[in-house]
């Protein structure tokens, strides 16, 4: 049976079950992006995080970044994993493990599916603040989308 | 009868994260504008979307049966 | 008591060891690069591997490394472990952590590492086929030494 | 007395991991000379040194108590 290279869970992520589903005889190089809760933004401070994602249209954009990968680069093998719900500082977001026979390729298509995952795949993070909340968008001009205050730029793990 | 999918700061303005609009045979920029004056919504002009998980445009057609995802600028990652 | 950040060891490596030495409340990327033995360079089919270093110096030229990195990168933070003695196919040879702040920097800096790593630490690597073995060496022109047959390019995971 | 570390095929090919030379003051180039009469191995001029642990050249002054390492091309990582 086929393991699910791409998961959407509300768990916290064990980075070692993502990696090992791109483990490879042939693979010589693993690369894995921690995306992390950060505590500091410009000199704000988050107290926690809230993501929520579209599951179903997010596996299906993991999968079509696995695809455009698999297009750039056949050797390569893929996993990642995404968690929703509230995140404390220094929580995993974000796992994504890559393997390739040649190390160079591992880095350069673990950074290309992390800046597509910002792109289209629909998942959103709403930031906790001592002085309000706000939901955070990078998709159109990386700034937050008018919601509640304050407005502020910020990406946790850019 | 199409099914309307609302996240992130759409589904806090509007109460719902799910709705439903009684229609057979609209463009999705005719969803978006019933959105608007049913949950007094801000614009959603600029907002992508996308019909039964993939992204679409205003001009998409979506008919009984189909969901419609607003999906405001993400953050995932 | 501060851990070690630069290890060379004869047991298996936990990646969640080294991944764990770079956490910080302050990093939004972690990057894991993770050198396993490949079966196959250009077709020739690897049994084993031996690594020897020079313990002592190796780990003064991590910390050599580290210094680069934090000169180029203030924020970034790096911890290395390799492995030395026989080798499997599949095994991890060598894991270095990365964090940062930023994700760009986090896939630089790790990448920066394992070519320092190549060039200027005191690690060999001997490689076992069925058909003879050879000390590989990328260092001065990325052809194995002479020393046994066959001779052969290569480098489990270049 | 000068302690000198062999490493890979050249630790293989001198059958010794350390070797001593009784001498008070030379260059890393008389080590690497010396060696290659009392080992014979092949020519050592292009291999790399380590004084002490830090990187060397062939001229740089080597005294008793120091340890000297011949670096052949590395394969790390």
């Amino acid at each position: 049976m086929e393991e699910n290279l791409f998961i959407i869970t509300d768990q916290p992520i064990r980075v070692e079950e993502v990696t090992k589903k791109v483990e490879s005889r042939n693979a010589g190089a693993i690369t894995v992006f921690i995306g992390t809760v950060r505590e500091l933004t410009k000199g704000k401070k988050t107290l926690h995080l809230e993501y929520q994602a579209y599951p179903p249209m997010a596996i299906k954009m993991f999968q079509q970044i696995e695809k455009e990968i698999k297009e750039k680069w056949p050797e390569v093998q893929i996993a990642i994993t995404h968690r929703i719900g509230r995140l404390e500082i220094s929580d995993i977001a974000v796992v994504i493990a890559v393997s390739s026979p040649h190390r160079k390729i591992a880095y350069e298509a673990n950074e290309y599916a992390i800046d597509r995952i910002k792109q289209i795949v629909p998942i959103w993070k709403k930031e906790f603040w001592e002085d309000g909340t706000a939901w955070i968008g990078d998709q159109l001009e990386n700034v937050p989308y008018p919601s509640e205050t304050p407005f502020e730029e910020g990406d946790k793990h850019d | 009868m199409i099914n309307i999918l609302l996240f992130a700061q759409l589904q806090e303005a509007a109460g719902h994260s799910q709705v439903t609009m009684d229609a057979s045979e609209v463009t999705v920029q005719q969803v978006k504008e019933w959105l608007e004056k049913q949950y007094t919504l801000t614009s959603l002009h600029q907002t992508m979307t996308a019909v039964n998980e993939e992204f679409a445009t205003d001009d998409t057609i979506v008919k009984s049966g189909d969901t419609v995802a607003l999906i405001p600028p993400i953050s995932g990652g």
